[in-house]
């Protein structure tokens, strides 16, 4: 970029090559997409990704599986709670082991609580992008007062490291749950304020309605998960199709879209907070006493088999891959990561729109370019 | 729900249960066996369209696996989303087994049915240097992911449209998640200021590491 | 006053000073209340560790701005780039010139008049220095030599031509209105008709400030320097003093299109309902405040509501993408302000009656 | 949905709306904190600063090995100890070194600490360990990190350097609640 030779158009078009990112304030970390522009129509764009890779799955293999937890968190450092759940759901799963009853509700109050801290995110950044800052401030306040219940109850506030294999680590401090529910309760009323801001904002409309449009066939060609396939209109959520912990017990709605737009994602996941927070009340309501931990040996040591185990996070379906040889540490642990397949459909959404609108459909897909590269 | 086949039951989630027999997290796991799965339904669908692709079928924790010939494999995949309504590819990764004398990765693909819900893992051992044909054209996903794979393992795919590393960058010497990477990593001829900080870590001079 | 070159040379001279160290300290000061204001809405505090409650924080901001390496970037066009912007920072101060901040008063025994001058075609001076504003974005843009610079000059410059249109006409309708082009006589005709031209002229001026907003680069319509597009648009690469230039002129100009506005619709530095509560102002209330201050008061809080809006807006609505802007600056502001005029045009026919 | 797009498109207020939202932000409480003036007080559960003591660690070694990232260091010898008369062999340790630059605070090796209570712990509420030098300042060998040489301890947190917690990893005593 910056030179004269480059800013020339190609010798028979009128096309300019730019380069948004690593560092651009809206690629939500180093994401580095490489647009070939006419005049502001996107001709093609393709996503460069791995500035921040860090062979999360290569030092996977040194760890024992509760020393991975940590690093789980850091894939996904929105969304850390629901990371651990895959983790921990698929060792145990393989071990045969079952949580708790207790920890299982506590793990869903937590990973609810993520969902709701990544879609606060989600809705803070995407909103910032395309021009409102102040969401921003206001989801990050609500935020904060989920990091705070984190913080309380394992001492963390981003990289929580809160699940392990076989339960919870630790129970739910005095009191812990009447501020849950103090904040759970207040939260649809805040969610109300953000949709006063923006639903029907005609701005907002006009940026979101009809742009980065894919339909549910081309949603599942390209592997979509999570909200922006539900913005597709195909209802499919993991926490329905294959439940983990005690969502089965749960009453909740999957919303779903109808256009795939980023209007309807963006619909898709305001509603996926309220059902969260439906998510939350009933698990709270119900919590069972007893032990938060399973009997499992001191040393975690999955018997011989690979397992696949995926849990709904935030982004998308988060899965882990577990190949296990019997020892202590897994032989392979592959992440299915949500938002690095999520991302690889952004030419195909962005094709032929406005840079405006990639932008808009970069902040849409809700990338973390933590788990992006790993 | 396949997936939760071979699980002990849940527990009940009234938190007052009888707890006359001990409750199943207070027991010692039960661990899931490996089983042959080659009577399992999901199996024989297969079969039934396809007689000789599958050499081998496992059934471990309620999730179906099985083993197709390295160059059938577009083949397979094909036939599973247009024939038997896999129309959805969920992960496609690979393991380096090094010293396998049958190929030393294998490679595995985890497709997914939306009609009931089914999941079936395919699996291929490939040799080294053994390119495998390319899923791109069956399921546009597969791109990244196959690009994922060769960045990581070198496992080359046939006809894909345009592999080239994806995590790492143009020209990485290696393939970081192959057994024989070093897990220390090796040296990119990318170190940080190496004058001021010396490799090894902290400052107790021949101290680090043990 | 015994030689007149005291009132040719000094007296516009001093003005000309007072205006400028004004307008500067306020653009300075704007930033800080719009950081403030904006801050409040985003439950945030704002600047508030520089001097007593953040005060001195422009000042601050000045001088790290000055003391800042100046870079210039290899592939720059030099000259161009640093032409920039000069060419956007002196129409926007040049405008002030013909602003009547109030009436004349008598200082010394000399009459006096709050502005540098009245020109009998104010408001066309006003039009056209402050379009030459937008070469100093083009041109800092093309001469920066980096493509979301050149994206951000483009946009300025497709944005500026759009929008000068309907807020032209907006304005003829209170020319019609005023039947002058002389600032001070518009605001003397808002007072002989006893009412803001906002009432009559509610169209037009809602047109006008949309524009307004679209001129100034402001949000929603702050394209050009779409900071999560294009990173900083058109000043991409500029820092330090030439990228405090363009701040300040981005600040003098939204004080220029409060100002103006100010004194097409809102009665200049006429008190609220000039005739409705002309007792009501007459009264000793009010009376012992001296003219010149009070007229200069009421514009000032005018044109500071104008401001606050600005960054209300700013603080709350999204971004408008390039095509929506231009279209709703060709297919709606356009015929809306055309149909405006005509309205207006007969209204004044038929109001008027035969002349 | 399209009972909402059709009520936008009816009424064109939403943009007042969306006015009146920020407006009435502006009258708000905010919700900064002047940090260095104010400080937020961590949760009894916040994984801080390490805390260590050396009397009551065992040389077991597994803090090293639950270590995820392996940044704890420990050497050890064997000692001839006398106690109650008998002739004992105890492990002494040479040295306990934390690199807290690499640390990511997950606290596992609290969790795998056998001694009651924990020789090895992080909830001692104090995360101002900034420096201006990594490898010197954010290295603690066992001294600095029973000394706290380098780290700023929040109010009310006992450093080990003056007196020991026994019993009382949390290392304050009347914290003031939130």
């Amino acid at each position: 970029m910056g030179n004269l030779e480059a800013m020339k158009p190609f010798p028979d078009s009128e096309e300019m090559e730019i380069s948004f990112g690593p560092q651009h304030p809206a690629t939500h970390g180093v994401l580095r997409v490489m647009v070939k522009l006419d005049g502001e129509r996107i001709v093609d764009a393709k996503p460069v990704i791995g500035y921040l890779h860090r062979g999360t799955e290569k030092i996977f293999e040194r760890e024992t599986y509760n020393g991975a937890i940590p690093h789980t968190d850091r894939m996904d450092y929105t969304a850390a709670a629901t990371n651990n759940q895959g983790l921990v759901g698929a060792v145990e799963k393989m071990m045969g082991i079952t949580v708790p009853p207790r920890a299982a509700y506590i793990r869903m109050i937590l990973a609810e609580l993520q969902r709701i801290a990544s879609h606060t995110i989600w809705l803070g950044t995407h909103a910032l992008d395309i021009g409102a800052q102040s969401p921003f401030f206001y989801t990050f306040e609500e935020r904060e007062k989920i990091l705070d219940l984190y913080e309380e109850y394992c001492g963390a506030r981003l990289t929580l490291n809160a699940m392990r294999v076989g339960g919870q680590p630790y129970d739910l401090p005095e009191g812990w749950s009447g501020r849950c529910r103090t904040f759970i309760d207040q939260f649809p009323a805040r969610i109300a304020e953000w949709e006063r801001l923006l639903t029907t904002n005609r701005i907002w409309k006009l940026r979101t309605v009809g742009v980065g449009v894919i339909s549910a066939e081309n949603a599942v060609e390209w592997g979509l998960t999570g909200p922006p396939l539900r913005g597709s209109g195909v209802k499919w959520d993991i926490r329905k199709v294959f439940p983990y912990d005690h969502y089965d017990d749960i009453d909740f709605e999957i919303p779903i879209g109808g256009n795939g737009d980023t209007y309807d994602r963006y619909l898709v996941r305001m509603e996926e907070m309220r059902q969260s927070v439906r998510i939350v009340q009933q698990c709270l309501a119900r919590l069972p006493e007893g032990p938060v931990m399973a009997k499992v040996p001191k040393v975690i040591k999955p018997p011989k088999g690979e397992l696949y185990f995926s849990v709904e996070g935030p982004k998308g379906e988060l899965g882990y891959y577990v190949v296990s040889e019997g020892g202590a540490n897994p032989y392979r642990l592959h992440v299915r990561p949500a938002c690095f397949i999520n991302l690889q459909a952004l030419p195909e959404m962005v094709r032929g729109q406005l840079v405006a609108d990639l932008i808009a459909v970069i902040g849409t897909l809700d990338i973390v370019l933590g788990e992006i590269d790993r | 729900m396949s997936d939760q086949q071979n699980v002990p039951p849940q527990a009940p989630s009234a938190p007052q249960a009888p707890a006359a027999p001990k409750a199943p997290w207070e027991e010692k796991p039960v661990t899931p066996v490996p089983q042959d799965a080659r009577d399992h339904a999901l199996v024989r669908e297969i079969v039934a369209v396809l007689p000789d692709v599958v050499l081998e079928a496992v059934e471990f924790a309620g999730q179906i696996t099985a083993t197709v010939p390295c160059a059938r494999i577009g083949e397979v995949c094909r036939t599973c989303k247009e024939r038997l309504g896999y129309s959805f590819l969920v992960d496609l990764t690979a393991v380096d087994w090094q010293e396998r004398p049958q190929g030393r990765f294998d490679v595995v693909y985890w497709v997914h049915r939306f009609s009931d819900s089914k999941r079936l893992r395919l699996k291929v051992n490939v040799a080294e240097g053994v390119e495998v044909p390319s899923v791109t054209g069956v399921w546009k996903v597969a791109n990244w992911m196959e690009r994922e794979v060769f960045d990581m393992f070198g496992i080359y795919f046939s006809d894909h449209p345009n592999l080239e590393r994806i995590l790492t960058w143009e020209g990485f010497n290696g393939h970081p998640l192959r057994k024989d990477f070093p897990i220390e990593g090796i040296d990119t001829g990318a170190a940080v200021y190496p004058e001021v900080y010396p490799p090894g870590g902290g400052p107790v001079a021949g101290g680090e590491g043990e | 006053m015994a030689n007149p070159w005291v009132a040719f040379l000094l007296v516009p001279l001093v003005k000309i000073v007072v205006i400028l160290g004004v307008v500067i300290l306020l653009a300075a000061y704007l930033s800080f209340f719009e950081r403030k204001i904006l801050a409040y809405m985003q439950i945030r505090i704002g600047p508030n560790r520089v001097g007593p409650r953040g005060w001195l924080q422009p000042i601050a901001d000045a001088l790290k701005l000055f003391v800042k390496e100046d870079i210039l970037p290899s592939r720059a066009e030099k000259l161009v780039y640093m032409l920039g912007p000069v060419l956007v920072t002196a129409p926007a101060l040049v405008v002030f010139s013909v602003i009547p901040f109030g009436t004349g008063f008598t200082l010394f025994g000399a009459q006096v008049t709050p502005y540098l001058t009245d020109v009998n075609i104010g408001i066309l001076f006003i039009l056209g220095v402050s379009s030459v504003g937008v070469y100093g974005i083009i041109l800092g843009g093309w001469a920066s030599n980096n493509k979301f610079s050149l994206m951000g000059g483009l946009r300025s410059a497709a944005q500026l031509v759009s929008y000068e249109v309907p807020m032209g006409f907006s304005v003829v309708a209170v020319l019609l209105m005023a039947n002058s082009l002389s600032l001070v006589k518009i605001v003397e005709a808002q007072k002989s008709a006893g009412v803001w031209f906002v009432f009559p002229g509610l169209v037009a001026f809602f047109i006008y400030f949309v524009c307004g907003v679209a001129e100034t680069n402001r949000n929603p319509f702050d394209l050009p320097e779409a900071e999560s597009e294009l990173v900083a648009g058109f000043h991409t690469e500029y820092s330090g003093m030439k990228f405090a230039f363009y701040f300040l002129a981005e600040y003098a100009n939204m004080i220029v299109i409060s100002s103006i506005a100010t004194v097409l619709f809102l009665g200049g530095w006429l008190p609220p309902f000039p005739s409705w509560l002309a007792g009501v102002w007459a009264s000793p209330v009010f009376t012992w405040i001296p003219p010149v201050i009070w007229n200069a008061g009421w514009f000032v809080v005018k044109v500071f509501a104008f401001l606050f809006v600005y960054i209300w807006f700013r603080g709350t609505f999204p971004r408008y993408r390039f095509d929506q802007l231009m279209a709703l600056g060709w297919k709606v502001f356009i015929p809306v302000s055309l149909v405006n005029l005509v309205a207006v045009a007969l209204g004044v026919l038929l109001i008027g009656g035969p002349r | 949905m399209s009972f909402w797009g059709f009520l936008a498109s009816v009424l064109p207020l939403e943009l007042a709306q969306g006015l009146s939202v920020t407006g009435r932000f502006f009258f708000k409480r905010k919700a900064t904190i002047q940090y260095p003036e104010v400080k937020p007080v961590p949760k009894d559960r916040f994984r801080g600063m390490f805390g260590f003591s050396e009397e009551r660690c065992i040389v077991c070694h597994s803090c090293a090995k639950a270590c995820p990232i392996d940044i704890i260091h420990i050497a050890d010898h064997f000692e001839e100890v006398e106690v109650e008369g008998k002739k004992r062999k105890k492990k002494v340790l040479d040295r306990y070194d934390i690199d807290v630059k690499r640390c990511m605070f997950c606290g596992l090796c609290e969790e795998a600490c056998p001694t009651e209570p924990v020789a090895i712990w992080l909830t001692t509420k104090s995360y101002e360990t900034a420096a201006y030098e990594r490898n010197e300042r954010l290295y603690f060998t066992k001294e600095r990190l029973q000394s706290w040489d380098g780290v700023r301890a929040y109010p009310g947190v006992v450093t080990p350097a003056e007196g020991q917690m026994p019993g009382d990893p949390t290392g304050g005593s009347g914290e003031p609640e939130r």
